[in-house]
């Protein structure tokens, strides 16, 4: 069969970690022969629907993106196409007949991180920093609190959004007023956290993406995203013409292998590896579920 | 209450406050000398990230550090003659030009980026600039951590504030930078060029500018990021009117900057759960306009800033 | 040695000609990237113009990328008319989103034709009474407004994310920072099915022509322009400069406001904070281009615009890196910025033996 | 071409220049020669092309035709290089220009060491310019304070900084636009012993000037351009006021007089009026103006003289005393309210205070009465109307332009201050506040305002004329105050003063010591 036709819209550069790992899966798809893909970056918001319409006008057969600014455009462009499919990034559900949803839904590898974290501070000062206070970013650092605190009810934490996606000086900054503080773990949401981390001397979390050759000695502790499991299970459904609108979200899940918790145990202490093992044992066999909490963490202290 | 105080005599907030200055102090430095010879130039936010690219992308391609230094300071000294030839002898609108330029350097950047790295999920890193250990300074109580654990370009940068200020006030060279934004007529008829001199400036100012952009991904960081400039360039615009186009206030200025900014972390975490995270962020800026008030009516503006001279024209 | 001589006003099918060989020198450029890049220029030309033009769907796109570049253009055109540096129209068109959501998100109800100007008055209003501070700050306390005009930019979009991700964050938006959507009697229509040009572009171009005869019919405008052109000699003449400079910087951030109606109540129907891709900075561009002239802002918006929308198309259809697309438009700026002179000047080059004697 | 034995002497010479801007010849054909040791004055109407041909001579502008001999060691006369002032400057030709080219930013000593060092040398040397300085100063009597910036300087000071510019560069040829337009009658006299030194020294010097007495008393030689062509070159010993300025206008000028007044009752009065800070501020003025009566105000510029022009203009409140207008005290009083008030003004800085330049000569004429309504209906400007009136006020008023349409900044200094006369004068105003209201314009020019303020007055208006021309003050005025220090005398009758006690009273010594 011919390679399905991808096309990416994403409203940052392929930089950005949470684009990445799109980018990531769809490269790889490219590599096997199984798609041609193609991409527009950056695209701003006013721009986005136009690029959609492009894309869906010449002849695309699935569309990936980010709806989450552009939502309703988003849906209504979609139902103006049928014979393309849409596999958006949302934090709503999806819709018909073409409009697939999917999310970053790492909260739970993130909670089980947060227990690395909780049962190695010293300080019991934990501090995060993140680029904007949106619910993707919200759900796994909540998911994160909520497993440090669970093996350490004493863990305190700092919060700081230094509202932009791409100022690693900035976010470096903003880590060391955290370690200034007493933080001796840095929860790593944007790029910039972990050199901080390491340039002091402290361990810090990984988040999304792996960085720990980047940073060895440095990363305690990873939740990772898998984008191949929603992007495959997505090919496969539109080059055997089989594509539905639903919600691609669980592909995210540990179960799905779309989420995963990493750790390095030369820097955790052996029981809480070993607790955390156990945890991920049971998100897998389905007996323990992580909060999804979308709310603005707050520092804590 | 004593949560800021203990803030404010720690020598890590000063270090901070310093560091977050360094590429402010690039800019307003470039900026004011820009305009001391009567030219505004808009272009910085762009030179900024130019200088940012193209240094980081020296140092990538194995130009070692002080390599890519220079390679950035031409990336803006580029950019500069662009926008020295569209304003000076050309005269045409500094406004447009600068917001050209800076529009023409930030595209050019990410696409000479983009085409050279469409493969990377991950920028790529280059070993960045450490912090200078200075035996017996970096030691020192307070002083040692707060001033001398900084990297090389950071002292760059307040040699800089000196040496333009010697240029400016003690040199032939600054005189008739200082009369040519003051009355262009002067200097020509004292049989000196105004374009040149001009033009000379301009490109310098503009070289000066794009060391910031270079501290960003050579010094603060290790890695080239779009957008990673984030407005740093127009903030240099604002302080050059803080500054008076001094070079000394304009050193104050950024460090008032960046105290503003690197305290605004530290509240943050503090109070950061009753009050909006973004209150805390406009504080620099609201505090420049706050300072800036103060300072008005002394504001001492190149005469003939913005205004394009021609020979031999009414 | 160049030498400039100031020419009189150019006849028409001069300025259609260097116009021209503005265009032709823009695109020459923007071959060089092109070429880099691996495409084959004149293909890519080709998908550039039909990107903007090609169909129905393609032009509409253009005008509606258009709409707001014609006001912001607009309020930069008559503030610097006046020497008012308005810098901050990014601020006063997130303003204006923002007081146009405040009133057409269903706090108030009432039918289209109430509620629709009601939106439009209050987005303006909000924009003007944003430039009204620095203005108020230059004219009483001597503060330099390009200065704060670019500050509050910053601290306006701040403010809005404040507000989005509090007081007026959407419940029903899953958590997002992002406003309740633009009830459909706030919402300006459509001027086309189907696509997504909206009453904005009339609400541009009626802002335009009402700015043209402000400008050159009225007594306000009259002393807008000796105001800015010498705001000393107009205070001798007894022209109320204070008060003018203020009714231009309520224009002014109005216009820009207006911007930002035509965004969330004609475009988008809700609020982000990413709005704008820097329309208000754009504005400037757009302005100075037109020469500070309102019929010209609307050209000059057309022309970026064009320009943008047919190369990022282009980079699409290409598979080319879609920041060649900003990389044209700067460089067909900076060209158009040129061939402004030929139409001011006569140049002259002259050469180095300008003596007729030293040829002998 | 000229032979050896005619180049004997000459520094410069200037073969043939033409020059013309558009349509518009400033200079056509103009041959001059400069001896060493010669003042040679330069003389025309404004707009004669006088300036043009200067600016030619020091490189800001190249000519069409001709070119521009010097001999800068006096060994014989070779090619300047054209549009070069650096090359001017090597050839020892020292400008100082019509309009001041200072830094303002700078000290006095800077602005004259500006261009003479190496752009890259390290540093300034000061200390050795400082010494030849004092020496130069010492020697031409040219004092100023070098440390002082330049804006805090008077324009005589400033005046003579343009001079030392030019000596400290060993010039050969000095050469001054204008000099003494914006010098009191002292300072003019100064500068003329001065420059009759350095002539004696061996330097060739141009002066231009409007004020046919200083010409008389100080050149040599007079050249006289009209319309850009050289009409007269001749020894100043054949010439006369009269001749001269028929040589100038092509036609013969009456200078005008003063026929006494009829004063009627007090119309505009200051009483202890305290404004401004600084050195131009006023200290408890009183001032009363009667109508039909010229007041003249004598004082050298920069005693407070632009403080009262303010203050009565509107444009700055007074920090104690009042103000009263046909009995009505003025409190807050504006620009606007003056004007509507029935005073015209005409501003000391015409260029920069009177006109907009970009706008029309119509709209210019307009702008005072813009709200008026035979400007404006319902805020909507009535253009024909406008410019209708326009036509007949050039008419009337016989300003040179060419059409109501052009923007004013393309008009001569004198038709400016036409246009500025036409649009206040035509409202009938009750007080005519003139400041400096013929400072660079030339004769004829000159005898048109006269003749219009005496019109006014004459009208019933009542004048109060500032200025710092002894000569057109005692010409015009029926009574004259001296202000000195913003103190303001007593204003006598023109009749009981002469030049020598004003001038004496204009430097601070009172009227008991004067007399
Ligand atoms: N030449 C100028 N260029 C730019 N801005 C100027 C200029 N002159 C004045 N301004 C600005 O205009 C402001 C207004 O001046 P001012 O209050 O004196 O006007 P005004 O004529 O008294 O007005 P009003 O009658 O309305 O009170 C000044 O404070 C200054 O900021
Ligand atoms: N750069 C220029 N562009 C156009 N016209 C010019 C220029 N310079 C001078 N002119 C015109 O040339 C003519 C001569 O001007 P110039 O300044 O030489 O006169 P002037 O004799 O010095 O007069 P004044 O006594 O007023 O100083 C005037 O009509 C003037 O408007
Ligand atoms: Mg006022
Ligand atoms: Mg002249």
């Amino acid at each position: 069969a011919d390679p399905v036709k991808v096309a990416a819209i994403y409203t940052v550069p392929v930089e950005q970690q949470w684009v990445s790992r799109i980018d990531k899966a769809l490269k790889a798809a490219q590599e096997r022969g199984e798609i041609t893909y193609t991409f527009s970056e950056n695209v701003a918001n006013t721009d986005y629907e136009r690029v959609m319409r492009e894309y869906a006008e010449q002849g695309m057969d699935l569309v990936v993106g980010e709806a989450f600014a552009v939502e309703r455009a988003a849906r209504k462009v979609a139902a103006e196409y049928p014979d393309t499919a849409f596999l958006m990034g949302s934090s709503f559900g999806p819709a018909q007949p073409n409009f697939a949803v999917f999310d970053n839904w790492i909260h739970e590898p993130s909670y089980l991180s947060g227990m690395i974290a909780g049962a190695t501070t010293k300080s019991n000062v934990i501090g995060m920093v993140g680029g904007y206070a949106i619910p993707e970013v919200n759900r796994l650092m909540n998911a994160f609190m909520e497993g440090a605190t669970s093996v350490n009810p004493d863990v305190k934490f700092l919060v700081t959004f230094i509202n932009s996606w791409y100022d690693p000086p900035k976010a470096k900054e903003a880590a060391f007023a955290m370690i200034d503080k007493g933080a001796d773990i840095l929860y790593a949401e944007r790029f910039g956290v972990s050199d901080a981390a390491k340039e002091k001397g402290i361990l810090a979390i990984g988040n999304v993406i792996d960085t720990a050759s980047d940073y060895p000695g440095t990363i305690l502790s990873s939740a990772l995203w898998h984008m191949e499991p929603t992007i495959d299970k997505a090919i496969g459904l539109v080059a055997s013409d089989t594509f539905e609108p639903a919600d691609f979200g669980p592909y995210s899940f540990m179960s799905y292998g779309g989420g995963s918790f990493v750790v390095d145990e030369s820097l955790a202490p052996a029981d809480a590896v070993s607790a955390a093992k156990a945890k991920e044992q049971e998100i897998l066999d389905g007996l323990f579920r992580v909060n999804v909490n979308d709310s603005e963490p707050k520092s804590t202290m | 209450m004593t949560e800021i105080l203990d803030i404010l005599i720690s020598a890590n907030f000063w270090a901070a406050a310093l560091r977050i200055a360094t590429p402010l102090i690039f800019g307003v430095i470039g900026a004011l000398v820009c305009e001391r010879a009567g030219v505004l130039n808009l272009g910085i936010e762009g030179i900024f990230t130019a200088g940012a690219m193209a240094g980081w992308m020296a140092v990538w391609l194995g130009a070692g550090l002080w390599g890519g230094v220079l390679v950035a300071a031409m990336a803006g000294a580029f950019f500069g003659l662009i926008h020295a030839i569209l304003t000076v002898p050309l005269g045409l609108s500094q406004h447009v030009s600068g917001i050209g330029v800076t529009l023409f350097a930030t595209s050019l950047s990410y696409f000479i980026y983009r085409t050279a790295l469409p493969d990377v999920s991950s920028p790529p890193r280059i070993e960045a600039f450490k912090p200078l250990d200075i035996p017996g300074l970096s030691d020192l109580p307070f002083l040692g951590p707060a001033l001398f654990q900084q990297t090389p370009l950071t002292f760059l940068a307040l040699l800089l504030v000196a040496v333009t200020a010697y240029v400016l006030y003690r040199t032939p060279l600054g005189l008739a930078i200082q009369a040519v934004g003051d009355n262009p007529a002067a200097v020509e008829s004292q049989g000196l060029s105004v374009y040149a001199i001009r033009i000379g400036t301009v490109v310098a100012g503009s070289a000066i500018m794009a060391l910031g952009g270079a501290f960003l991904t050579m010094s603060a960081f290790d890695a080239f990021f779009f957008g990673m400039v984030n407005g740093r360039g127009w903030i240099c615009i604002a302080l050059t009117v803080f500054a008076s186009w001094r070079p000394g206030k304009a050193l104050i200025g950024a460090l008032l900057f960046g105290a503003f900014d690197a305290f605004q972390v530290r509240l943050q975490t503090e109070v950061g759960s009753f009050i909006p995270g973004q209150v805390f962020l406009m504080m620099p800026y609201l505090l420049s306009i706050a300072a800036l008030i103060v300072v008005a009516r002394r504001a001492d503006y190149p005469r003939a800033l913005l205004v394009p001279y021609f020979r031999g024209q009414r | 040695m160049i030498r400039f001589e100031p020419r009189g006003p150019s006849s028409v099918s001069r300025m259609l000609g260097i116009s021209i060989a503005a265009a032709v020198a823009a695109l020459v450029l923007a071959a060089i990237p092109m070429a880099f890049a691996g495409l084959s220029v004149f293909e890519a030309y080709s998908l550039m113009a039909k990107g903007a033009f090609g169909s129905l769907f393609a032009f509409t796109e253009m005008l509606t990328r258009a709409t707001p570049l014609i006001l912001t253009g607009l309020a930069a055109a008559v503030a610097f008319r006046a020497k008012l540096w308005n810098i901050g129209a990014e601020g006063q068109l997130y303003a204006g989103a923002l007081a146009a959501v405040a009133v057409g998100t269903g706090v108030i109800s009432a039918p289209p034709y109430l509620l629709i100007p009601m939106v439009i008055v209050a987005g303006a209003l909000a924009g003007g009474l944003v430039m009204l501070g620095p203005t108020l700050l230059k004219t009483r306390l001597g503060v330099d407004e390009v200065v704060t005009t670019l500050l509050l930019n910053f601290i306006i979009l701040l403010f809005v994310q404040m507000m989005l991700e509090g007081p007026m964050k959407d419940p029903m938006g899953m958590g997002w920072p992002q406003s309740e959507p633009i009830l459909d009697e706030a919402a300006l229509p459509k001027l086309m099915d189907r696509m997504r040009i909206h009453w904005g572009l009339v609400i541009a171009l009626v802002s335009s022509l009402g700015v043209y005869f402000l400008l050159k019919r009225t007594v306000w405008g009259f002393e807008i322009r000796a105001v800015g052109e010498n705001a000393a000699a107009a205070r001798h003449a007894g022209i109320p400069v204070t008060a003018t400079f203020i009714r231009v910087g309520l224009l002014s951030g109005a216009l820009a406001g207006l911007a930002g109606v035509g965004e969330v109540a004609g475009l988008k129907g809700y609020l982000t904070a990413d709005l704008s891709p820097g329309f208000g900075y754009s504005g400037i561009v757009v302005a100075m281009l037109a020469g500070l002239s309102p019929a010209g802002v609307v050209l000059a918006a057309l022309f970026i615009a064009s320009i943008f929308v047919g190369a990022d198309s282009m980079s699409r259809a290409t598979g080319v890196s879609n920041y060649l697309a900003d990389l044209i438009v700067a460089m067909a700026l900076l060209c158009v910025l040129v061939s402004g002179l030929f139409l001011r000047f006569k140049i002259r080059f002259v050469g180095s033996q300008a003596n007729p004697e030293a040829a002998e | 071409m000229a032979g050896p034995a005619q180049d004997a002497g000459v520094v410069l010479r200037l073969d043939g220049i033409t020059k013309r801007f558009g349509a518009l010849t400033a200079n056509g054909d103009v041959s001059l020669d400069l001896k060493q040791g010669e003042i040679l004055a330069l003389l025309g109407e404004n707009g004669a092309g006088k300036t043009t041909l200067m600016n030619i001579l020091f490189g800001h502008y190249v000519a069409d035709e001709g070119r521009v001999m010097v001999s800068p060691d006096g060994s014989g006369l070779s090619e300047l290089e054209p549009g070069s002032p650096h090359a001017a400057l090597q050839a020892g030709i020292g400008m100082v220009h019509q309009h001041f080219t200072l830094a303002e930013n700078l000290s006095a000593l800077d602005n004259i060491l500006l261009g003479t060092e190496r752009l890259a040398a390290l540093s300034s040397s000061r200390a050795p310019a400082r010494r030849k300085l004092e020496e130069l100063m010492a020697r031409s009597g040219l004092t100023v304070s070098l440390d002082a910036r330049i804006s805090q300087l008077s324009v005589g000071e400033k005046q003579r900084v343009e001079i030392l510019k030019a000596l400290y560069r060993d010039a050969r040829v000095l050469v001054l636009d204008e000099p003494t337009a914006v010098l009191t009658p002292q300072e003019s006299d100064t500068l003329f012993a001065t420059l009759k030194k350095l002539a004696d020294d061996g330097l060739g010097i141009i002066f231009i000037s409007h004020k046919l007495a200083e010409v008389l008393a100080s050149s040599h030689r007079v050249a006289v351009l009209r319309g850009g062509r050289k009409v007269a070159d001749l020894p100043t010993a054949e010439c006369d006021r009269r001749k001269l300025a028929e040589l100038m206008v092509g036609h013969a000028i009456v200078e005008t007089m003063r026929s006494p007044g009829t004063p009627g009752a007090p119309l505009f009065v200051l009483n202890k009026a305290s404004a401004g800070h600084g050195r131009d501020a006023l200290h408890a003025v009183d001032l009363t103006l009667k109508s039909g009566e010229i007041l003249g105000i004598a004082g050298v510029s920069g005693n407070g003289q632009t403080t009262l022009a303010r203050v009565i203009s509107g444009l700055e409140p007074l920090t104690q005393g009042s103000m009263t207008l046909e009995g009505t005290v003025i409190g807050h009083a504006s620009a606007r309210t003056m004007i509507d008030n029935g005073l015209a003004r005409i501003p000391e800085d015409r260029h920069h205070d009177g006109i907009v330049g970009a706008m029309s000569v119509s709209e210019n004429l307009a702008i005072e009465a813009i709200r008026k309504p035979e400007n404006q209906r319902l805020g909507l400007l009535r253009f024909s109307a406008m410019r209708e009136r326009a036509r007949n006020l050039i008419k009337a008023y016989d300003i040179r332009c060419q059409s109501e349409d052009s923007p004013a900044r393309l008009l001569s200094g004198g038709n400016i201050q036409k246009i500025v006369l036409a649009r206040t004068l035509e409202t009938v105003p009750k007080v005519v506040l003139a400041a400096q209201p013929s400072r660079g314009l030339d004769v004829g020019a000159t005898s048109d305002v006269h003749k219009r303020l005496l019109a006014a007055r004459d009208r019933g208006a009542g004048v109060i004329l500032i200025s710092e021309d002894l000569d057109e003050l005692m010409r015009l005025s029926d009574r004259i105050a001296v202000i000195h220090r913003g103190h303001l005398s007593e204003a006598e009758p023109s009749e009981t003063l002469d030049r020598g006690s004003l001038g004496l009273r204009m430097a601070g010594h009172n009227a008991e010591d004067a007399a």
